[in-house]
């Protein structure tokens, strides 16, 4: 067997809640049994983003900001890959932001974690586009959720607590066959607080709704989805569980994008596309 | 008008012509270029086309160029024998340039032309076209019909042919359209008739070449099509003049081919999603202008750094900042071969033809995945837009190297792999993601073979040296200089991109005086290849000819150690190519003993 | 422990001091280098404190550094007389620095310090801090308490005196913490005890020097100072290491004054933020490191177009990409002075201690509305982060020049007003908007006087050279170069930033052997000013040292036109910086008859 | 009387939704009777781009896509000033998607109109984000007033029609007012067709539902205002007039930014300030 780079273990501080996203993962991955060399983990720039380097996969380490971007060449490129974007709530909500959007608006079938902490743990403690209104004098806090569910594309959106180890696992899990069935952008907020700059263990308890309690919610109807979580959120409470869960139209299909037609698995030697070639350079022959 | 007057001299045998077509933007002057660019060409000419519009979509003065020739042209030349003129704009800018003795087709629909700074002996042929056109839905497109008539009959081109080739250009509009515009065409027979442009006579008359079939495309299209067949089959981009054109034209061709092209959000979209693309293995461009370059420098190093091979085209326009989006310029070398931040290898290539370009776009796919780095192409909107004659290769001799890059499925071979392996060319075999057993780390920080950060000063140092030793691994297979005229002449002239085609007309200008130089025109731009030191070092005088103001290629070189104090910079930064008698004056003015 | 043993010999008068505190990262090595630094500041000591520290926030080696003397501190000295090590790992990278006869305090909990590799005579103080500290909640400052009052037992500071700093420095926190840390340090002075340190006896002797008050800054505390204190009220930036601690000190003290200061959400938003504060005559800034400078270039091309003024630094890191992040380097020079789209007049100053960095940050932001252009500061991490002692100017002496700003509410004067007025100075007055009647337009497309678009080649040209011009109005104000050592050596050693306090530091060592050379250290690096050519050009041999790999300042200035076959490059990019002794083996290696 | 630049005629297209833009907005700014030298238009790059040039006011031509940055650092220089960021929906929307995100959080007092044409007019007819449907090969176009609701910081959302001129001026009135008054961001889109290259004016007349008409119609309850306007969207129609108007924390306030104390109107010279310098010069002695 060929040795290839090993794992190594995670540099968080003790008790950060990135070990618990780590976990669930680790555990989505082998639930929804993908083969690791499947697998390519595209990270941010943060402490969240050095999450690929703790698993056993293909890892990628993107710009700040780009994991999405990225993510979605890589998706594009080669279909058979399952590609996973993890990284920050700064890297992905505050400088990523405008990939987030049009990334709901594409939907290509990938998978994207976020770790909100609330806070840009890597530089030390500024707030983040989540930080809570006590923290940025009154500024209201983002929610991801919302903004995926007013993006007529988005088809799959959910949030865990890292506190709520299965319940977060078995999201992921779901956002990963969702992705591999080519149904389009699989997005999981986890809520994994910072124990050294944001230490919001405590609050969360009281202020998660956990809506996959509820029977009759359904994660289809976007509608009625996005009226329960603002009604939620003005009662401070932020929903969690599968929110959205639906079809629509995926960036792969529009590019006709499969297993067979994908840039990255085309046979490109010249001698192989001869008569194409020759047919393109007729057309400009004056 | 005295019908006979102008045509009591023989026609004079078309051995090179020289036309534009002027008026206000959305006037259609490219589509009348075209028509007759399309005649011409089944003559056998070669064909160049060149224009220069304001940064609207409707208004402002906008011309399209056209220079025909029985050899090949180097360039939009800058005395016209023809100027078809849509209003008084057009004459007021490009009258001046009409040889003694030209044609001036002038649309004298609301004012009659203007004579004022017309050489002696031009000839205005005044045609109402607003009076004719007025009842048609698409105006523009029934005046240039018309137009195209009346210069074919003074250009002396047969009716079959004129007739045959509108319908081949129109062929894919409703038929009603064609109609249409059919009947306006023969409206500007009987026009070019009233002139006394009919039964055979003529101002001037055609050869008749050998009509070997040439190929015509921008500098844009064939560097694309370079890149195409070079197997590049991810392209991710986002509009701006004058880069769009690529993306349009892969977007017609690649998806057939199982590529993909795809309109990013922003141009941080675009080289991001290129650079995902690549770590798939997928060859791989994007393609911008100075504003959407200097966003993408991030992306750039991050490429040189991770070791991500990815293709970016440059199409130069004229900066700062927005500046001029039209109009052409050579101020982003800065940029290209020093603008990110830290030290990682990079090449940037700068071809000055379509046929260049079809070969950069190639050999910049294949350098980039052989090397594992970020290559630019470099155009400016010159070599980019402008659309000429030539002959592309032969498809079936087309080859690519994929250098180190690891058979698809298999593993990479031996006992271990690792991802950024320390070799003596500084290139590391890789595989690509899904390849079972090749699992790799690929970042943008300072990391061991396996991927791993590491920080330590040792593995620091030999990282960045293996880095930079793929230069030195590929430097036979960048593009070495084109030189011709003189090369014993102490005075040495130096070029790049549309400065190639001046420089060529120059040398037909001194040779007509029996002069010469000696002409470099680097095909690479960094690294600075010894040859073109050398080419310093072997003058008593060298002229640097160059789009910008500053200076930047003249930095560039003196950066790379050439000696300068016989060097002089020649610089122009308005907007304008030289034409050669500017090129030459300024020479002059510089004291070059020409 | 022979507790007599280390004493027999008397103290050392402390002429010099150097100290490392080293452990995983979040041990909080800092905390205890700033209390021994304010200790020994009270003194009357000179102080330079740095840092080395991994990119993660708890593990990995940190250290922390500090060196003092009776005269002013120009770098971070490589030997070591005291260590103070956290774990295993410390001894290992820092062991070795360790002077023959220095001390180690080593924490012993949890494994014997290792011998190996340490010098003779090296005195090993075993504290086992865990078994002390081990019920203490914030441990880490329970440690650095006990790890105080050990060395300053070892370094002979009174008693009262090192209390009373404790009190100081922790007076902001919780009451029960303070006193949990005082019984730490009484603690500590019993360890130092039954090592034989008490009673006066030590094994240094501080000297009692002119206790006149110092500041104590960091490269980016004062570079914000300086720019605050020319008037700037507006900072927008986005958290990156090594410039966050700008944006950081500037909300402590900025909204005071009535002045902003925006965290954005990226790069792009800053540089805009910036500029369009900049256009409402606010004086503004913003800070960033390589890979945010690389997103901001466009902005700072707009800036250069449309005439805007602004301040940006750059606290270089070692790239390329995301690199080594916490690591030092030079390696954006070219991103600075020549990496964005399109010819435009800007200028980068590059300071090298606390005090030049007020003054660079005070005149950028002059220089800035003077010529209306981006200014840059650049800093490497050392300059940026390191910390010294140094003397502010007298705030009553300062000025601000703000140029051809027309008054507040006031017309502009002439009977017309026009924002990119073409003056002999390429300096437009101009008004901000809320003026009555002062109304303009402000772009970064090419345009006339009046801000129309105007593309058009006279004026384009007009106004490419108006800006131009800029550099040459404002050439008087540039900062010229520090000078010392023997300006008739036939070497001559350049150097900028962080290669100013190495350079001196070698000076004092060239000089124990009788040996001297030619040192000249820019403020400037853009523009390259005569001065640097011509001292150039006045040696048979120039050595030029940086920290980059492909010689980023070598090939600013031969692009400069400096003749460079008499210069030679000393390069490192290891992310470690220069102690005297490398820059001294690494001069003789190319062969500096030194 | 000084002479400055004389605004000029526009130079779109016959027939470009842009002139109706223009109207509307002049009209707007005289009826709140804002004087000329307290506006200042900060336009994006595109045709809609060069609406600044048109106008008696002070006009800026931002970076494209950098409208928003830019004109949230002049209005909180200078809140005295009237700011106006004018530009197309590739500028807004795509490019500059993400700061429009923020912009919706931040909520500095400051108005701006997106000229929605489906299109990249100046480019010569790419796809924006808002394109139908039947142009992207079924890629749903994004919907900025439901964005900008999703965000729950936002305070004025409004969308008119260049067709329906009076109301549009309205909106932009009511904008303008909003943003004098300190009370955030007036959002407002303004569908305005490209009559070259997406010529959709015949489409709209049937599918823009005028939610102003309906009294019983509460723009201050956002809960609500989504699920109507997703309800609508869900039928295929698009949501027009005054969709939320609310208050929040504006980001003037929480910088105590106001028309004394502002960046751009301080006494800056080193001399009024001597002794607060020294103040903090004594902060780093030693
Ligand atoms: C272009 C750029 N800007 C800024 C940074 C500095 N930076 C590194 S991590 C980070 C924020 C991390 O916060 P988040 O994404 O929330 O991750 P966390 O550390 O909280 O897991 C920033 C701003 C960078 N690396 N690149
Ligand atoms: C950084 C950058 N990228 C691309 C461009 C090219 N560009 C100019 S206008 C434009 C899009 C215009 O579309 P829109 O904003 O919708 O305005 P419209 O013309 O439709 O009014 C683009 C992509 C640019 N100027 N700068
Ligand atoms: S700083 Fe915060 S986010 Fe970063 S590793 Fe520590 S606990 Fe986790
Ligand atoms: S191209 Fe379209 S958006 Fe641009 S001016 Fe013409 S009609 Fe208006
Ligand atoms: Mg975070
Ligand atoms: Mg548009």
């Amino acid at each position: 067997m060929t040795l290839t780079f090993k794992p190594k273990a995670p540099i968080w501080c003790a008790g950060c809640g990135h070990f618990g996203v780590h976990t669930a993962l680790t555990h989505a991955l082998k639930a929804a049994h993908v083969p690791a060399h499947e697998a390519l983990i595209i990270a941010g720039i943060g402490c969240s983003g050095s999450i690929q380097n703790n698993l056993n996969a293909y890892g990628y380490h993107a710009l700040h900001g780009r994991v999405l971007p990225t993510a979605t060449g890589a998706a594009l490129a080669n279909p058979n890959l399952l590609v996973i974007g993890a990284g920050g709530d700064g890297d992905g909500y505050a400088i990523g932001g405008g990939h987030l959007l049009h990334s709901f608006k594409r939907n290509p079938s990938l998978v994207y974690i976020v770790m909100n902490n609330g806070v840009y743990g890597l530089t030390k403690g500024q707030n983040s586009p989540t930080a809570g209104a006590a923290l940025t004098n009154g500024e209201a806090p983002l929610d991801a959720v919302q903004l995926g569910l007013s993006v007529s594309g988005s088809t799959f959106i959910a949030r865990g607590f890292v506190g709520w180890w299965d319940q977060l696992a078995a999201l992921i899990r779901e956002g990963i066959q969702h992705a591999r069935a080519h149904c389009g952008f699989a997005f999981i907020e986890a809520i994994s607080p910072c124990v050294t700059y944001n230490d919001s263990y405590p609050e969360w308890d009281g202020k998660l709704a956990d809506i996959s309690q509820d029977k009759a919610y359904d994660p289809a109807d976007r509608v009625q989805a996005m009226s329960r979580v603002m009604r939620l959120s003005e009662q401070g409470k932020l929903a969690v569980g599968k929110i959205l869960h639906t079809t629509g139209s995926t960036l792969d299909q529009r590019h006709n994008v499969n297993a067979q037609r994908a840039p990255a698995l085309q046979g490109v030697l010249p001698a192989n596309n001869v008569s194409t070639y020759e047919a393109i350079a007729r057309d400009h022959l004056v | 008008m005295d019908d006979g007057m102008m045509m009591a001299s023989q026609p004079q045998i078309m051995d090179s012509l020289c036309v534009a077509v002027a008026g206000q933007g959305g006037d259609g002057s490219l589509t009348l270029v075209t028509l007759i660019a399309r005649a011409l060409a089944d003559y056998g000419y070669h064909i160049y086309e060149s224009r220069n519009v304001a940064s609207r979509i409707k208004g402002g003065h906008a011309a399209a160029f056209l220079r025909a020739g029985v050899d090949p042209v180097p360039a939009q030349g800058h005395d016209l024998d023809l100027l078809i003129a849509f209003d008084v704009e057009a004459i007021e800018i490009l009258g001046p340039r009409v040889v003694e003795n030209g044609v001036i087709i002038f649309d004298s629909s609301s004012e009659p032309c203007p004579m004022g700074g017309l050489k002696a002996g031009v000839e205005i042929v005044d045609v109402p076209f607003g009076r004719y056109a007025v009842r048609e839905l698409r105006r523009d497109l029934y005046k240039n019909s018309l137009g195209y008539a009346v210069t074919c009959a003074i250009l002396g081109l047969k009716g079959d042919l004129v007739r045959a080739k509108m319908r081949e250009v129109y062929s894919r509009l409703p038929a009603n359209v064609i109609a249409a515009n059919l009947a306006a065409m023969e409206t500007g027979f009987q026009v070019a008739g009233n002139f006394g442009y009919r039964g055979g006579r003529s101002r001037w008359q055609p050869r008749t070449l050998n009509p070997t079939p040439k190929h015509h495309m921008t500098g844009n299209e064939a560097l694309a099509f370079g890149f195409l067949a070079a197997g590049g089959r991810f392209f991710a981009g986002y509009p701006i003049t004058p880069a769009t054109d690529i993306m349009e034209w892969l977007e017609k061709y690649l998806p057939d081919l199982g590529g993909v092209v795809i309109q990013a959000e922003d141009e941080l979209a675009s080289i991001n999603m290129a650079l995902g693309a690549a770590m798939t293995g997928a060859r791989t461009m994007t393609a911008s202008s100075g504003p959407g370059i200097a966003l993408m420098t991030e992306g750039i190093s991050q490429a040189g750094s991770a070791e991500l091979p990815v293709v970016i085209v440059n199409c130069q326009r004229a900066g700062p900042s927005t500046g001029m989006p039209t109009k052409p310029e050579q101020s982003d070398i800065g940029l290209m071969t020093q603008g990110a931040n830290g030290d990682f290898p990079r090449v940037v290539l700068c071809p000055a033809t379509p046929g260049e370009c079809f070969e950069a776009g190639r050999l910049a796919t294949d350098i980039a995945e052989i090397a594992q780095i970020p290559v630019f192409v470099a155009l400016d909107q010159v070599v980019a837009q402008d659309k000429a004659t030539f002959t592309l290769p032969h498809m079936g001799s087309l080859t690519i190297n994929r250098g180190k890059r690891l058979a698809g499925t298999k593993g990479p071979g031996g006992p271990d792999y690792r991802r950024y392996q320390l070799t003596d060319d500084g290139i590391s075999p890789w595989t690509i993601p899904g390849t079972p057993e090749g699992m790799s780390l690929v970042t943008g920080n300072e990391r061991n073979e396996w991927g791993h950060v590491d920080t330590g000063p040792d593995n620091r140092r030999r990282m960045m040296d293996k880095r930079a030793r793929k230069l030195e691994t590929i430097s036979a297979m960048l593009p070495t200089a084109v030189n011709w005229g003189d090369a014993s002449s102490e005075i040495g002239i130096i070029g790049v991109g549309m400065e190639r085609g001046v420089m060529r007309d120059l040398t037909s200008l001194l040779a007509k005086q029996n002069k010469s130089a000696a002409f470099h025109s680097p095909r690479t731009l960094w690294p600075v290849l010894p040859e073109t030191l050398e080419f310093i070092a072997g003058k008593s005088r060298v002229f640097v000819i160059e789009h910008n103001q500053e200076g930047q290629l003249f930095r560039l070189l003196g950066g790379a150690l050439a000696s300068r104090s016989h060097m002089t910079n020649i610089t122009r930064y308005d907007g304008r190519a030289f034409s050669p008698e500017d090129l030459f004056r300024r020479l002059h003015e510089e004291g070059a003993d020409l």
